[in-house]
């Protein structure tokens, strides 16, 4: 698969706009279907997607798996610091509306935020999965 | 205050682990472990003098009133299930210091103890949470997180054990989310508290009934009540010993906990009585002590002796159950307490055994009480409580349970426990003449480094952790306030009907 | 319509799972699979749920099935051994029995699309009511998720975390490991 | 007769799938394939709940003037979750039987139960 010329050009043309449409369905899952769950899956499938046709050390390039890891783990904690801004804030855990002064924006920003650690997480968990099983492939 | 003290229980271990998981070094990882297993003990100390006096902490998540949103509402029995489970964490935090290193591959420390921290968030979750939905994602938070650290385990036999345990898990977690949804599809709720409160308006449906059988079998499997204890005996005896000295002190535990929620406050107890549930758990109860006895004495491997024990003793607490009275619900909620203290006290002095002489094999630890006489005595003591003597815990709940069982006129469970007991002696025995009685053998070198006795010296954190739990044995045996106390005030509430509290 | 749709959907779904069944050839399951989760999505579609519906095309389809392929690659086995395609009596009885037992517990569940049945009335009807006033967000499906049972999501997405640490524990070292215990195998 | 099998037809028929996901489950025996069963048996439970959330003649639960009948945000939001768990899932037990292979060099249960017996 690598060195076809058709995969590797569609590829190119088609993982950013993956990208990009997982980014809109990140950020605009406030007002359509959509959100950090599924914008982080399909985040990663562009990812795996030009794994699939560069293979899997081209893509380790672009994303060293260090980095997967720490974005893994800061998404969680993204969501949980939410959660805990708004214990120092006064309210309880994951009461967004005391993040403004007006409860609406709080619950807005708040939103956004979370819905950001769901996507990280999700996105970079996804990838390492399939980066460690993909090792696993001895090669032929 | 208190209130925000609760979800910090469980907040402390979500932030501390992803952290851990980065790390690689050996002490940084097991030092936060340990920090956070003593904050959330000292936690649920907190919470559980808070609560003593039959009050509630309330807390609701996101300042959402429940039943919309997701609610904490802590009462003793909440209270002292995290308690368990975060003092079996401490023990076994400072147990794990010096036997992780030696079962563990280098490169994985950070990620092992992270999974130990999200297995003690997921625990804490279930003995915390109101909310019967929130209770199948913490549920499966610690499942998954027990799948990892299980197949761990040095043997290839724990690859097998750990996926059986993922199959047989992932079963018991999707019928109790089958059970959660024919009960949602009947209340249109999934607050513990709000369900209970409408109950009898819609108690005759058949949807509940069936939501009742699929949540209580999911949770038996869950919590390997004969005869749904297949995964369990393998998943603990190949586990590194860490991972069975936690689990099987506290998972089962937990899952029982959830049962107990769902048959005292979410459903009525004249519900489940009408459906002869008591009858069945009494017989499944007293088959599970003297199977679970039996197969224990049969067997020719330690941790796997102490696996099934797990199983008789587990019997022993859905008898208490099923007695349906004061005394009895008493002895079990305490026999959660004791049987964590006792199964973690023997399964460390496995894990010492396992460290010096690389093997569990009964007939290889021929004369190794002589050499390791402080484990040995742990052991030993551990194993009189488990039988059941005088001065022990293992006495005091089962004084209880036949107190409990007399007063019922219920003479198959004397006769059950009598068995039981008396089958306990022999596998206890089993071990003592293995380890003592036998005449000394040397040569049991399987690894190079730790076969030989006089190589491997047990290091200190393993003794002081074995001993914290033998001591407890002894201590909580004599001075027995501090446990029943709790379990009277926790059967108290639980044989109250919930429309009262409400 | 939209019932005929959904019970058109359920047959086809109904038949793919049998087909994962019975086939033989893994590799043909999963793509099976993928299309049993496709048709998933499908009806997720025509229930209203499109946020599921997503997600289960997202996963279902896309992360299940590659993971089921790389497994299958990495094991070089396409098919599977012949002795165990024959029935077996005492699942089939289990299986029976809880599918009985279930259709049994649905015997007094409100039909399909009832706007009256207790979940569309009592916690869900607030949501819908005033979820928008309550957290300014109009996809009811992320207020509830993200605010309202915010935890749970918490929860959620430490599950995917302990999932990546568990496979980063089983699969994380090399293949240094794998010829190892290749070699041990074939010692016993 | 007639109301009540249509009305419940739906329902039987994500019964019916959800055990031949449980059957595939416990009665076969390569690993993979019980790992099929065991998604599809999960992805059935979710479909039931999706199912009750269901509103006839209304859509898809995002708030516009256009409409005044949504369908149940609720048990959407509990399926999204219980998606995850069970990808979750899946993913640790291929993980699991990667190496379950590379220790027994088989994937099928009764020859690992025979080896395990064996030692």
């Amino acid at each position: 698969m690598i060195n076809d010329l058709i995969l590797r050009v569609v590829t190119k043309w088609l993982s950013p706009t993956i990208i990009l449409f997982a980014l809109y369905v990140q950020f605009h899952g406030d007002y359509s279907p959509g959100g950090g769950f599924q914008a982080g899956v399909i985040f990663s499938s562009a990812i795996l997607l030009y794994a699939l046709t560069y293979g899997l050390d081209a893509a380790l390039k672009v994303i060293p798996e260090t980095a997967l890891r720490v974005c893994a783990s800061f998404g969680v904690l993204l969501y949980a610091g939410v959660g805990v801004a708004s214990m120092i804030m006064g309210g309880n855990f994951l009461n967004y509306s005391v993040l403004a002064n007006n409860p609406l924006t709080g619950q807005h920003i708040g939103i956004i935020v979370i819905e950001l650690g769901v996507g990280i997480t999700v996105a970079a968990v996804m990838i390492l999965l399939f980066f460690t099983f993909a090792r696993r492939v001895a090669p032929e | 205050m208190s209130e925000q003290l609760t979800i910090l229980l469980v907040v402390i271990p979500l932030i501390f682990a992803p952290i851990t998981a980065l790390l690689k070094n050996h002490n940084i990882s097991w030092l936060i472990t340990l920090v956070v297993s003593i904050i959330s003990l000292i936690l649920s100390f907190i919470i559980l003098f808070d609560v003593s006096d039959g009050s509630h902490v309330i807390y609701e998540l996101g300042g959402w009133r429940p039943p919309w949103g997701i609610e904490y509402k802590i009462d003793s029995l909440n209270a002292f299930i995290a308690l368990i489970v975060s003092g079996v964490a401490t023990v076994t935090s400072i147990y794990a210091f010096h036997s992780v290193p030696k079962e563990i591959d280098k490169r994985s420390y950070g990620l092992f103890y992270a999974a130990f921290q999200l297995c003690l968030l997921g625990l804490l979750g279930i003995a915390l949470t109101g909310d019967i939905f929130n209770l199948f994602v913490f549920l499966e938070i610690s499942s998954l997180s027990s799948y990892a650290l299980i197949s761990m385990g040095k043997s290839r036999k724990a690859l097998t054990a750990s996926f059986s345990y993922l199959v047989l898990g992932t079963i018991g977690a999707t019928f109790f989310l089958i059970g959660v949804g024919f009960l949602f599809a009947a209340s249109g709720s999934l607050n513990i508290a709000d369900i209970a409160a409408r109950f009898s308006t819609f108690a005759d449906m058949q949807l509940v009934m069936t939501g009742f059988i699929f949540i209580v079998l999911g949770l038996g499997l869950k919590a390997a009540i004969f005869p749904l204890h297949s995964w369990l005996p393998n998943a603990y005896s190949h586990a590194p010993s860490v991972v069975s000295i936690f689990l099987s002190a506290t998972a089962t535990k937990v899952s029982i906990y959830a049962l107990l929620r769902v048959l005292f406050d979410l459903y009525p107890i004249d519900y489940w009585q009408s459906l002869l549930l008591p009858q069945i758990m009494l017989a499944l109860g007293c088959v599970g002590v003297i199977y679970g006895s039996f197969r224990a004495w049969q067997q020719v491997e330690l941790k796997r002796l102490l696996a099934f024990s797990s199983v008789a003793q587990i019997g022993y607490i859905v008898i208490g159950i099923s007695l349906l009275n004061e005394t009895g619900v008493t002895a079990s909620v305490m026999h959660l307490f004791n049987h964590a203290l006792i199964k973690a006290t023997l399964f460390m002095g496995a894990g010492m055994i396992l460290y010096r002489a690389n093997t569990t094999l009964l007939s290889e630890l021929r004369g190794f009480g002589g050499s390791m006489p402080w484990t040995f005595m742990a052991i030993v003591l551990a194993g009189l409580s488990l039988i059941g003597v005088p001065g022990t815990v293992g006495f005091v709940t089962k004084w209880y349970l036949l107190e409990a069982a007399i007063s019922e006129g219920k003479w198959i469970v004397v006769i059950a426990i009598v068995i039981g007991s008396v089958l306990a002696v022999a596998y206890v025995w089993k071990i003592v003449e293995a380890m003592y009685f036998n005449s000394k053998r040397k040569a049991i070198i399987h690894g190079v480094n730790s076969g030989d006795i006089n190589v491997a010296k047990a290091p200190l954190s393993l003794g002081i952790a074995l001993w914290i739990g033998a001591a407890g044995c002894l201590y909580f045996g004599l001075y027995t306030d501090l446990p029943f106390d709790a379990a009277q005030s926790v059967a108290k509430a639980l044989l109250t009907p919930t429309s009262a509290i409400n | 319509m939209s019932l005929t749709i959904n019970l058109v959907l359920l047959v086809f779904l109904l038949v793919m799972a049998l087909a994962v069944l019975k086939t033989k050839h893994l590799f043909a399951m999963a793509m099976l699979f993928g299309l049993y989760s496709l048709l998933v999505a499908g009806l997720f579609v025509v229930l209203d749920a499109p946020d599921v519906a997503f997600t289960e095309a997202a996963v279902g389809t896309g992360i299940s099935t590659v993971l089921m392929l790389v497994t299958l690659a990495s094991i070089k086995d396409g098919h599977e051994a012949v002795s165990t395609g024959k029935t077996r009596v005492g699942p089939l009885i289990i299986c029976v029995v809880m599918g009985g037992l279930l259709i049994f517990g649905t015997h007094d569940i409100a039909e399909l699309g009832d706007i009256k049945s207790a979940p569309n009335q009592q916690v869900a009807l607030h949501y819908i009511q005033q979820g928008q006033a309550e957290t300014g967000v109009p996809n009811l499906v992320t207020a509830v998720l993200a605010s309202y049972r915010g935890f749970d999501t918490l929860g959620e997405v430490t599950v995917v975390l302990t999932a990546g640490i568990g496979v980063l524990l089983l699969l994380g070292q090399r293949r240094k490991i794998h010829v190892k215990t290749r070699a041990g195998s074939n010692d016993k | 007769m007639m109301d009540y099998a249509i009305g419940h037809i739906n329902y039987w028929l994500i019964i019916a799938v959800m055990m031949v996901g449980l059957y595939t489950l416990i009665s076969r025996s390569n690993l993979i394939k019980k790992l099929a069963g065991l998604a599809m048996f999960q992805t059935a439970v979710i479909l039931f709940y999706v199912s009750m959330g269901k509103v006839t003649g209304g859509t898809v639960p995002i708030m516009s003037t256009d409409y005044t009948v949504y369908s149940n945000p609720l048990p959407q939001v509990l399926m999204l979750t219980a998606i995850v768990v069970g990808v979750a899932t899946t993913a640790v037990g291929f993980a699991l039987v990667i190496r379950i292979k590379e220790a027994y060099d088989t994937v099928e249960e009764d020859q690992i139960n025979i080896m395990d017996n064996q030692e």
